[in-house]
């Protein structure tokens, strides 16, 4: 009898993610009338805007990825640390973006950092670039860090750092063959839900008015029928690989770590 | 001049003084125990030696050299944690290597050090495996490994048998002891099970409230404590109130019985309260049994140990506990039983202070 | 040397997310030309779209609360008791949201749910509203089932069933007197973060043209200088305010767990 | 009939079969442990009795009533865990009176029953402290508390003193025993560590691998172990390779000494190889010891272990351990030292099989 109504949960939550998805597939292949083929997919693929705005993103997501490692892992394995009672806080400052609008966060960024500004970065297009970049940065905060403070909760990080101490070891050493290796898994994860993060922000990106993909597929959605379906198809593609890639990688690891 | 010299050494956490004063003189190649209740100072004073923690006063010196400046990773000490502490992302070859690496030793002379510290805790065919695929025991020898490996001037041992079986917790202490009687390696062992620090140590510091209250060899330790604290929590010591009734005499009136100590009563008078201990391995109630001095009382209960019978008798007011070896032809006296407690009398000492 | 290295990467991070933010709320209150005022509050709160938006979109986000607990919490229990090996499934399902865009969810919805389908649901309000509801309980879904999941690990799940079970309890008396006053901080975390979402939510709601704030927040954005900033002040003060809520739930949780 | 009654139990995980034929009566009122090593199938059986897992065959009867086709929570069973298992969220007095609250009974009756359970475990003044204010051994006694409250026909214990620190598993042990004899309940204790079953148990089963080994007192199961696996867990015994001299004579040669044991061996002949077992207290090195048999060997170490000396004696291609108790006057053998070990021939046991 329990049994059952677990099965059925279970059922009923996956019906409730595929169901759409499979609307949305279906949809995308119906655009050659009366018969299912790859038009819209080729469409797309052969849209220049698209491998434009695509790779501008990518671009876009690896710096922010790369900053945001930079900055949260020694962050994190800091507070852990040296400052466990401050832990909460920090936690609570990781967790901000979460709750102020983006478009706060951009509004911010444009009246800080405008052209009569101390920082004009919004005068060049560089200078715009590295602000979606910290944009997308604090955006993908709360993931990243969540993720790896979740991984550095499973070692024993005082301990360890102790133990590497007294073996002589400096804190370049502690970082990057202690820590880092050990909370990979963890730091990949967040990479790649900051991924997928930037690759579907829209509301930075257009209010800074960079080709991005976010906006690009929002202009596809308002303008098009078929092409909008096939692009959401390629960008689930594209998360999905990357989560099989982690689940691989979390797989691997643990049947035979890496060597150090 | 001793080796490793602990001066004056205090410190204090906020508003809290965990350690008061602690005086200590290791010799070179010597085994060094640190016993006492959680919360003693015990680990605090390892961790300075360590170099984790920073005196608020005092001094450490090491081999002639004072510590004090140096960082944890400047004072070539070897370090064996509760918690094991090998790193997840190393084998067990990587994790005893660990410390040359980083001293930037030559790879050949890696190799041939790693493989005989793995020979030394006896797991060479385990060189390959990942700590997570060992048991506690294997993966506390590996990290002894790793520890030692560096040729530290001291070894540390923060209870590293506390997280273990108990019969893996006896077998591992003793290879502890011979690895380190063979190495001639100096080391502070921490602990809070007395067995352990009176089965392994040269020496054992009985901690106490952030002070050394007894230091000496176990057999000291045991048979002479200095204080009523060492008397209790090393070993389990019977407590036996009692009246002055001669105090020349050194008689004492326990209950309606009278017994007679070794030695007169000093400074006390007929009728004065005093406190006597007894170990609960001094008496017998066995036929024939010897001693000069007997105590008439009630079995409250027998309890069946293994290779030791453990019985609790009334006598006068107090309960008191005494062992006898199991002996498969004598049935253990029963709850109820009257028998007769005989010890020497020089085993019933006067508790004071 | 570490300890300044250490609290200068904190206070930069204090910094990152404060200065948009104290940029905002001064800009809001420059609408008075030369001095400091509330005009653009005033505004905002007399604009009866922002009364009837916001308290539909309050409204949407506690329905969604009421769903999403009444479906994770005991989901989240059942697969920790009984399923533990399904639980990286569990998760990475519930993690399935952030990575499809909500413009696919909802696309999805509109094809499933059209007025020609088997369910009709875009063909009424209740049932666009209910359509909603489910959408945002989707995006809801990673935070709250991860609040939740954390809340489950505090507590030894199975053996305070079972010792529950020993002294004559069934499911439900499990569930309401052990389970859920034990992962009330979970949940009370996950509801507050829903509400956030909710409240900041523009995609699904435009798309399904219901009058949600999200929407309202775009459009005075694009329209008006002074009043957005003031309405994203507004939106930070609420969140704001919840967070507080939330840690001094979670304090007085501590000092004295409520009485079951 | 017996109270409790496991008839022909036998349960699978999948293709691993952890219980074979598990069979085993409990009178009302007895105290009963479950000894092995972990994975023996003890917490299994256990389990079972508590309705957490099913048997793939077999009867579990309680009080004449087939427990097979009860949920746990129909079974009115006790059950203390390892983890303590309280409920967070409660204060002492509500997790005590949980069960009392489910089954309906009266305010009132509630208010007194908690108030009596929490005086026989002695913290009435706890009454509103929360799990997390707790030691660890109030929080299991507060467990225990809990698990009788509801009068339950058979208590349960799942190495409830595991998780404990050496001295309140020692305390605590007394208690459990001391309020289970008062209160006469039925109960059943799961453990891995020897020496807690012996203590507390009116009756032990020594389990391995899935099957009983031996059921008895805990008297006849140290004194008398029917198979070499109860011999080795229970107690630490010498096992002495020697070979037959004559058989008739129970002649037999161990090193270059001989030895007469106390019956014929019988089924050998001279020349076979014979495993001899002896207990470590069984032996003595003291001068005019008593016993019609001698060793003679090298002293190996000596470990101090507090009421007890361990020393490991080199006897012909054998080390073995005996034990005597510590007596200050005495000063113990050291490494090196040429002694005799004298015991009883009746000690030396033959180990078959």
């Amino acid at each position: 009898m329990k049994k059952i109504w677990a099965w059925g949960a279970l059922l009923f939550g996956l019906l409730y993610f595929t169901l759409p998805l499979i609307g949305m597939t279906n949809f995308s292949l119906k655009m050659r009338r009366g018969e299912y083929s790859f038009d819209a997919y080729a469409k797309v693929f052969a849209d220049p805007r698209f491998q434009e705005t695509f790779s501008y993103s990518v671009l876009q997501a690896l710096f922010t990825i790369v900053f945001g490692v930079l900055l949260v892992v020694p962050t994190a394995y800091w507070v852990r640390l040296k400052l466990p009672r401050l832990r909460p806080y920090i936690e609570f400052i990781t967790l901000l973006p979460l709750v102020i609008p983006a478009i706060v966060i951009v509004f911010g960024y444009i009246r800080l950092y405008n052209t009569s500004s101390w920082l004009p970065l919004t005068g060049s297009l560089t200078g715009t670039n590295i602000l979606l970049m910290f944009g997308y940065a604090t955006l993908a905060l709360p993931y990243m860090y969540r993720a790896v403070d979740t991984g550095l909760r499973t070692i024993d990080v005082a301990t360890l750092t102790e133990a590497a101490q007294s073996l002589g070891a400096g804190w370049a050493t502690i970082l990057a063959r202690i820590i880092l290796p050990n909370v990979l898994v963890a730091v990949l994860s967040g990479a790649f839900l900051t991924f997928a993060i930037v690759i579907g922000e829209f509301t930075m990106a257009a209010l800074l008015n960079r080709p991005a993909f976010g906006p690009y597929m929002q202009l596809l959605g308002a303008n098009r029928a078929y092409e909008p379906a096939a692009l959401a198809v390629i960008a689930f593609g594209i998360t999905w690989g990357c989560l099989g890639l982690i689940q691989l990688v979390s797989r691997f690891q643990k049947s035979a770590p890496p060597k150090a | 001049m001793s080796f490793l010299s602990l001066t004056s050494i205090k410190k204090s956490f906020g508003p809290v003084q965990v350690v008061h004063d602690f005086n200590m003189d290791i010799e070179k190649g010597e085994f060094v125990s640190f016993l006492g209740p959680s919360g003693c100072g015990k680990t605090t004073v390892l961790r300075m030696i360590a170099g984790f923690e920073t005196p608020t006063s005092g001094k450490i010196v090491i081999n002639g050299r004072d510590q004090n400046s140096l960082k944890p990773n400047q004072r070539n000490i070897g370090m064996v944690f509760q918690a094991y502490a090998l790193f997840p992302n190393m084998n067990v070859q990587d994790n005893v290597a660990f410390g040359l690496k980083v001293a930037g030793v030559d790879k050949s002379e890696i190799d041939s050090r790693v493989k005989q510290m793995l020979g030394l805790i006896k797991l060479e065919h385990l060189a390959d495996r990942f700590p997570y695929q060992l048991s506690g025991g294997q993966q506390q020898r590996v990290a002894l490994a790793r520890a030692i490996a560096v040729k530290p001037q001291v070894l540390l041992l923060d209870e590293p048998l506390s997280a273990l079986d108990a019969k893996i917790r006896v077998s591992l202490r003793e290879e502890i002891r011979q690895i380190q009687q063979q190495l001639g390696i100096t080391t502070v062992f921490v602990t809070h099970d007395q067995e352990e620090a009176l089965s392994i140590s040269d020496r054992i510091v009985v901690m106490n409230a952030g002070r050394a209250d007894q230091i000496g060899t176990p057999f000291e330790i045991y048979n002479t404590p200095s204080t009523r604290f060492v008397a209790s929590f090393v070993g389990t010591l019977n407590i036996i109130e009692g009246k002055v009734a001669d105090p020349a005499a050194g008689a004492v009136t326990i209950g309606n019985q009278q017994v007679a100590l070794k030695d007169p009563i000093a400074g006390m008078k007929g009728g004065d309260s005093i406190s006597l201990a007894l170990r609960p391995e001094a008496g017998s109630i066995a036929e024939g049994a010897k001693g000069d001095t007997a105590l008439a009382g009630e079995v409250v209960s027998t309890s069946f140990l293994g290779s030791v019978i453990r019985t609790r008798l009334r006598v006068g007011g107090d309960v008191i506990s005494f062992d006898m070896f199991n002996n498969p032809g004598v049935t253990p006296p029963v709850s109820g039983d009257n028998v007769t407690l005989r010890f020497a009398a020089k085993d019933l000492l006067v508790i004071r202070e």
